[in-house]
């Protein structure tokens, strides 16, 4: 393989690492609330100007900084929960789909009024390092988020099909009244996922700062791409976050080397409505039918 | 012989690798009520749908009249005169009892969307015969006071018979019920029992009939199969099939058989 | 003679923190001046600038008593960078009386708004540099930059003449702005017999163009010509030191202000801008980027900004001359040649156009030390 | 809402007349352009629920409907100069074609999965208006679409146009309720309510699906014409995902499953913003705050809570 | 252990139980007998804290009325519903685990008590690693009944349990309910398969159109002519 096909596959499977990340903040609460949240950009985008005022505007050294921002990113989850949340736990999807959706509006707008409109760079922890490896140019940084979101995918598998919670969680995201009857905290439970989703949601914008900048867009941008491969990995799957997030990564990167720039968003959809009429599963997506 | 009205050939479904239904052969002679009955999980409901058409077989064939519907999608099967009610009551939630029997008035009635939007007096006057039958089917099964009300007001026995109404609203020949008599009580089984009996006899219904509840099942069967991990292990009237061994032994119990077959399992 | 250039006291949040500036003091009714522009949305960063630069020219004519005795009040309205709403934001100006108006600057935008402007009449001011803006039949346009068509032209010439491009590639946003000045520029570079040897595209949203950027260089091009807003720019600048990419760099204006130079950092050493104006250039722009940063903390300073002043400067001069009547006015702006704006000169030629050059710059550390003013007087 | 047997006629004759009348009080062109995109978006939001409200199918490809009415009857208008009554035609018919034809191949994915299906037709369809430079001019969009006239008399003036406009919204909700009270409205809403149920009852759900989009997308056609030629001006902007969240919200808002709910969500929610353009850059953030606490504290939106207050007064809901 | 006084549920305006009062003792059976709508779904989901109601219900001395379900069932009240709700995505056996997870049991009883559902209902055992989706009617029932036990409740709440399931297995099931009754546990039993439920109870109570309109050992009431004529009717 020449140096050029392989620095574009590098440069596909960075971006495609962010999406898988960003996806995992859905499939998360897919499997544990079963909401698609709209607002899960926006608490990447949260994270990232906090990460931006903590760190460049309070001083913080980055390592120090970003605890915080994780214990601010989970308290942002706690007060959503709380307000576009709870009020509406008995109603369905759309009607989730919708407040999530005003949520994000009201996220990014109250972002704007404390951060303004103007976007900020971020380059912590690696600066301006870039490692050549045989001629391609590979970003520590995108190694650290492929890093993470391998090691956090490993985390929900585990969390969600091997631990107690994890697998209550699963059995509130699909009938949450039984699960009430069980005994089931799904009230706790539900406000616990919120907190980690969100926490997630600001990891990821702590990681993609230094890629994307940090600006009031970038949730809406990575939320779409993002839930675009939860959908190819396969719905609530948590390897298919990542599986997903690559494909759809490196497929943009080719496709707009090899056919069309100007398409290139177009190619995500197109191989996502591929996959959706020849796999409609996703990669890994489980079986759950209707049975009659 | 005349052909029947119903005939499955060879029928097998596998899903992965459990084989719910396993080369059943069965036939239902017109005009007969057949009762289909085995232990849970031995393909009863999986045998309706693949009937019904929700589901594809693995193998083999399903024969209406004589006539192979096994490559015709549901609805379509429905217009050939099959229709059913599902186990777990599947009524449309946010639509009236009324409407809910209306709804099934589709495949019998023809008015596309340029006449819907005119409101032809053609169409008009099917939509009024297509509720006038409705109410009737609703008076039929005795709920025509709830045909305003939402299905799920309803007592659960009652959202039973509106699913037969919705049933009958298609104008079946061949009428496959799962397990309609769950969650009744007595009284209530026995004016089920009168309901397909005249369904049967005056509407000339055949009837396959999938239930646990054996005093219903042999009152109103002429023939049953019995299935046991999705193959026929008896077939015959009720009197015949009560006695079948392998049928008190794998699904009867000693309760319902009659003393011959207690007899004969205790000498097993 | 240009406008007052020095504020005075009392600081603003952002210009969308209050909704207008100055009151009646005396004399009658307030004049009043409508700008629609992006306060929220995808394109704030630049919309508060316009906002911004209004509103200072107005506040340092209030101070001076205003204009005939009339104090001047700015009336925001914000279009959410969406077509509608920009018509909405207009009319609901419309219902205050404006005397003239001040329009967004992203082309569609003011597209949108102009069947409302047509009907109502007025003269209307905006720093949008799409060409079919002043093709409009009705001539009610007053365009504060310089259009896509001239810098195209600049920037290209430029490329081959002063820094030997002998094979260009091009990047530019797949929208108006992007599209708009790609054709110029290839048009004027297969002119000048250097055709570009890739021009590649992105989504303005999109936050990678890395394979872009190996694209035109995978195609052996000798220079990027990258015609991109500002968010981008930086982009496109720090992905280019990334990748190392090895060719020179030759901006187009997004590379020229704050809101690029933040997110560049570095990676802007070296790299050639074309701009509109020399704001903060130029040591006489001084005053007025004090001025602005004093009443606007929160607004990146660049030729939005200036722009915008000097155009709120010039339209209230001519009512100073001509009175309130919105065809007076528009006579009297046409009349305006060789204005010494903050920006640059400015003369409105028959479609509109006031400003006419373009000056070339030069990153040096995080320094933009300008190179030369080219004039195109058409 | 869809169970009740007796509408209150009564309310639709004072709505109706309320809009007939409206206009008169409304003078300034700010109010009479917000009419007539409260119009538009009514449309707009019907036409939603005809695909979601009825059918139970989340299309978020409503706005790129939308924009091939308004790109089809601009075309057709300025470049091939036809008249705008044939723009008012074909932009209904293409919109109706595009449905059908993403529906076709959609038909076998349920809920979710069809819906992301959607979001991938709207991001294509904006992205032919922004390359397909030839026909669609790209991302500068359309200018100098001219204004329909009725014998002569222009109805340019935007006091005329919403005339139009409500006309043809009246014929819609029309349409759309009669629609509803037929046996394919009954067959829609069973196949939303349990498609495998109305598959057993003989309800073809696979073609009714495509008569939902169909008739859906022929509606935001119009509702797209209607726009080009109020605006006078298309871009590919005026039609972007947000813009089908809106009508999402709006529907929502209104009460999805009720045809009222809808026209009525769309005028609010029109509205909301503009009433709170006072608030400035703030208005944005109250406007999200404002829409999730409207569907916290108002479940199944205003047709829910008009049916509460209906059951409060002994009537039947 | 269990008293209900005075209960009343609406469901929004329209009143579902009026006034009803009945005590459950500890290792008894009690059946609740009443036609369809007469309540007795009702009543269990207001024990278990589903709907909101006025009245008292106390449970080991202890007011239950205002306490989420998740705390009923914490101080040993398990419910099995009507209409089964098993957790589609989850296989079988988790089916199980989740049930006993919620009130905190120790891995080790889990994993026992999965075991011994699984030996009650052999049919389960076969799919123990299917998705509840893919069960059949009858499995579906098995598993929700298992479910219930996996709480190792005091008091347990069966809502129709016969419903879809064949008669050899109705047989065992009522053996069964029996021998939970014989480890301890009481059981408050709703059941259309009035005959055999009668038998079992040791108490039972007749519930009409919201109100209790009679009660008494369950062996009284089987003899009862009022009763036999409503509920046990000519059938089975
Ligand atoms: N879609 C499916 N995927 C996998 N297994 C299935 C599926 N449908 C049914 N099964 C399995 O096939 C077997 C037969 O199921 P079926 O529903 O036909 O049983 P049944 O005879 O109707 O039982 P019951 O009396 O309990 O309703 C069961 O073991 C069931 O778990
Ligand atoms: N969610 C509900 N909303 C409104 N009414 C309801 C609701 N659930 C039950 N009802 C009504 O309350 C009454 C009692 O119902 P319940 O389900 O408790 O009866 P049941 O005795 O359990 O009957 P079944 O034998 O059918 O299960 C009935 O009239 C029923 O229609
Ligand atoms: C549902 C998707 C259209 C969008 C995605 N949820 C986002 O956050 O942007
Ligand atoms: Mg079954
Ligand atoms: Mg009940």
């Amino acid at each position: 393989m020449d140096g050029y096909l392989l620095q574009l596959l590098v440069t596909g499977l960075a971006m495609g690492s962010i999406y898988g990340l960003v996806a995992l903040g859905f499939v998360l609460l897919v499997n544990s609330v079963n909401i698609v949240n709209f607002a899960q950009g926006e608490f990447a985008m949260l994270g990232a100007f906090l990460i931006y005022s903590v760190a460049t505007g309070a001083g913080l050294p980055f390592w120090a900084a970003l605890p915080a921002v994780l214990v601010l990113g989970a308290g942002i989850g706690l007060v959503f929960e709380r307000l576009a949340y709870r009020p509406l736990r008995r109603e369905d999807l759309v009607t989730h789909l919708v407040a999530t959706l005003a949520a994000s509006v009201l996220l990014r707008n109250l972002a704007q009024q404390i951060w303004g409109p103007v976007p900020y760079s971020f380059t912590e922890p690696f600066g301006d390092r870039v490692w050549k490896v045989g001629g391609v140019v590979i970003l520590p940084q995108h190694v650290l988020i492929l890093g993470v979101t391998a090691l956090l995918v490993g985390l929900l598998y585990v969390f969600f099909f091997h631990t107690r919670t994890g697998k209550m969680l699963r059995a509130a995201s699909q009938d949450r009244q039984a699960a009430q009857l069980l005994g089931i905290p799904v009230t706790r439970l539900g406000a616990l996922t919120f907190t980690l989703a969100a926490a997630l949601g600001a990891l990821a914008g702590v990681l993609v700062a230094p890629v994307f900048f940090v600006n009031l867009d970038m949730g809406f941008v990575m939320g779409l791409k993002a839930f675009v491969a939860s959908i190819i990995g396969g719905w609530g799957s948590v390897p298919g976050a990542i599986a997903g997030g690559l494909v759809v990564g490196v497929v943009e990167v080719l496709a707009a080397t090899y056919l069309s720039s100007q398409y290139k968003d177009a190619f995500a959809f197109l191989i996502l409505v591929l996959f959706l009429i020849l796999l409609p599963r996703g990669i890994f997506g489980e079986r759950i039918a209707d049975k009659a | 012989m005349t052909t029947p009205a119903l005939a499955l050939r060879g029928l097998t479904k596998a899903f992965g690798g459990l084989v719910a239904v396993d080369g059943l052969d069965m036939a239902v002679r017109p005009g007969e009520v057949h009762g289909l009955i085995g232990p849970n999980g031995s393909g009863k409901s999986t045998t309706l749908n693949l009937i019904s058409g929700l589901l594809r077989p693995t193998r083999g064939q399903v024969l209406l009249e004589g006539r192979d519907v096994t490559g015709q999608g549901a609805a379509a099967r429905v217009r050939l005169g099959i229709a059913r009610t599902f186990q777990n009551i599947r009524l449309f939630r946010h639509l009236t009892v009324l409407d809910n029997v209306l709804a099934a008035t589709y495949p019998r009635t023809r008015a596309g969307l340029l006449a819907v939007l005119a409101r032809t007096p053609a169409m008009r006057s099917e939509e009024e015969a297509a509720r006038r039958r409705s109410l009737e089917l609703l008076d039929l099964v005795g709920l025509g006071r709830r045909a305003a009300d939402l299905p799920g007001d309803l007592p659960y026995a009652q959202q039973r018979l509106v699913e037969i109404a919705r049933a009958l609203a298609t104008g079946p020949r061949v009428l496959l019920l799962d397990e309609p008599a769950a969650g009744m009580n007595p009284a209530e089984k026995q004016e089920l029992l009168a309901l397909i009996r005249r369904l049967n006899r005056e509407f000339g219904l055949t009837v396959v009939l999938v239930e646990h509840d054996m005093s219903l099942v042999m009152q109103a069967c002429d023939r049953i199969t019995v299935l046991n991990f999705g193959s026929r292990v008896a077939e015959g009237t009720p009197q015949e099939v009560r006695r079948h061994p392998e049928v008190v032994r794998a699904y009867l119990g000693t309760r319902f058989a009659d003393p011959a077959a207690r007899e004969a399992r205790s000498g097993a | 003679g240009g406008g007052p250039q020095s504020g005075g006291a009392g600081t603003q949040k952002g210009p969308g923190a209050a909704q207008t500036t100055g009151q009646a003091a005396s004399g009658g009714e307030p004049i009043v001046i409508g700008v629609v522009t992006s306060l929220t949305g995808p394109l704030a960063a630049t919309g508060v600038q316009v906002a911004a630069g209004v509103r200072l020219a107005a506040k340092e004519w209030n101070e001076k008593g205003g204009v005939k005795g009339r104090q001047v009040e700015v009336v925001v309205e914000d279009d959410a960078g969406n077509p509608s709403t920009a018509v909405n934001a207009f009319n609901k100006i419309l219902g205050r009386k404006p005397v003239a108006m001040f329009a967004p600057t992203f082309t569609p935008l003011v597209m949108a708004m102009y069947e409302g402007i047509k009907q109502a009449g007025l003269p209307v001011f905006t720093s949008a540099t799409g060409v079919p803006i002043t093709k409009q039949p009705e001539k009610l346009f007053f365009r504060l930059r310089t259009n896509d068509e001239k810098a195209g032209r600049i920037i290209a010439q430029y490329a081959v003449q002063e820094l030997k491009a002998k094979r260009p590639g091009i990047l530019y946003p797949n929208n108006d702005y992007g599209k708009g000045g790609y054709q110029v520029i290839k048009t004027t570079l297969e002119e000048l017999g250097a055709p570009p040897v890739a021009a590649e595209t992105f989504t303005q949203t999109d936050k990678d163009v890395s394979a872009q950027l190996l694209k035109i260089k995978r195609a052996g091009a000798d220079l990027l010509i990258a015609w991109t807003v500002p968010a981008d720019s930086g982009l496109v600048a720090k992905q280019a030191r990334q990748l190392d990419l090895g060719i020179p760099i030759l901006g187009g204006p997004g590379f020229g202000t704050e809101e690029y130079l933040e997110l560049a950092g570095e990676a802007t050493d070296g790299i050639h801008v074309l701009l509109d104006a020399a704001v903060g250039l130029d040591e006489k722009t001084r005053p007025f980027v004090e001025a602005v940063k004093k009443n606007f903390p929160d607004v990146p300073v660049s030729f939005v900004v200036s722009t915008n002043y000097d155009g709120a400067n010039m339209l209230l001069q001519a009512i100073e001359k001509a009175g309130t009547d919105p065809a007076a006015i528009r006579r009297a702006l046409h009349e305006v040649k060789g204005y010494a704006g903050v920006s640059g000169p400015y003369s409105f030629d028959a479609d509109g156009n006031g400003l006419h050059q373009g000056v070339l710059a030069r990153w040096e550390g995080r320094k933009l030390v300008p190179l030369k003013t080219v004039n195109v007087p058409d | 809402m869809s169970a009740s047997p007796t509408r209150p006629e009564a309310l639709w004759l004072v709505a109706l007349a309320g809009a007939l009348v409206v206009p008169a009080l409304a003078w300034a062109p700010y109010s009479q352009v917000l009419l007539n995109m409260a119009v538009i978006n009514a449309i707009n939001t019907v036409a939603l629920y005809v695909l979601f409200g009825l059918t139970g199918i989340l299309s978020v490809a409503q706005a790129a409907f939308w924009a091939i009415g308004a790109y089809t009857s601009a075309i057709l208008t300025v470049d091939g100069h036809l008249p705008v009554w044939l723009g008012f035609v074909a932009a209904p018919a293409a919109a109706g074609l595009a449905g059908a034809a993403l529906a076709l191949p959609t038909l076998g994915l349920r809920s979710h999965y069809l819906t992301i299906a959607t979001i991938g037709f709207a991001e294509v369809t904006r992205l032919v208006l922004v390359n397909w430079e030839p026909v669609t001019r790209g991302p500068s969009g359309i200018s100098g679409i001219p204004a329909p006239s009725l014998g002569g008399l222009s109805l340019a003036p935007y006091r005329l146009y919403y005339y139009l406009g409500l006309a043809l919204l009246v014929l819609v909700a029309v349409a759309v309720e009669r629609l509803r009270r037929s046996r394919l409205g009954r067959g829609l809403e069973a196949v939303r309510d349990d498609e495998l149920a109305a598959e057993s009852s003989g309800i073809p759900a696979a073609r009714l699906k495509v008569l939902a989009f169909s008739v859906s997308a022929l509606l935001s056609g119009l509702a797209g014409a209607l726009y080009a030629h109020l605006q006078r001006y298309v871009s590919p902007d005026a039609f972007t995902l947000d813009h089908t969240m809106q009508m999402l919200a709006m529907l929502m808002v209104g009460g999805r499953r009720s045809l009222g709910g809808a026209i009525a969500g769309a005028v609010l929610l029109t509205y909301l913003p503009e009433a709170l353009r006072g608030l400035q850059d703030w208005y944005m953030a109250i406007y999200g705050g404002g829409l999730l606490a409207i569907l916290v504290f108002l479940p199944g939106g205003l047709a829910g809570a008009a049916a509460r207050v209906r059951v409060r007064r002994g009537r039947p809901a | 252990m269990l008293e209900v006084e005075n209960l009343e549920v609406f469901y929004g305006p329209v009143q579902a139980l009026f006034g009803v009062s009945l005590r459950v003792e500890a290792g008894e059976i009690v059946t609740l007998v009443g036609r369809n709508g007469a309540g007795k779904s009702t009543l269990l989901r207001a024990i278990s804290g589903l709907v909101p109601a006025c009245g008292s219900v106390r449970f080991a001395g202890e007011e239950l009325l205002g306490r989420a379900p998740e705390q009923i069932v914490r101080r040993g009240v398990a419910h099995v519903p009507e209409g089964r709700r098993i957790f589609p995505g989850l296989t079988v056996v988790e089916n199980l685990q989740v049930a006993a997870y919620a009130v905190g049991a120790p891995e080790a009883r889990v994993r026992e008590d999965v075991g011994r559902v699984l030996d009650l209902f052999p049919g389960l055992r076969a799919r123990s690693r299917s998705y509840g989706w893919s069960l059949s009617g009858g499995e579906q029932q098995m598993l929700a009944i298992g479910r219930g036990l996996m709480a190792r409740p005091r008091l347990l709440l069966l809502d129709e349990p016969s419903l879809g399931l064949a008669p050899l297995l109705v047989d065992e099931l009522f053996r069964t309910i029996g021998e939970i009754r014989s480890a301890g546990t009481a059981v408050l039993l709703a059941e259309q398969n009035a005959a055999m439920a009668l038998a079992l109870a040791d108490r039972a109570y007749v519930l009409e159109n919201g109100r209790i309109t009679r009660e008494g050992p369950g062996s009284e009431l089987l003899q009862d002519e009022g009763v036999i004529a409503a509920y046990l009717g000519g059938g089975a």
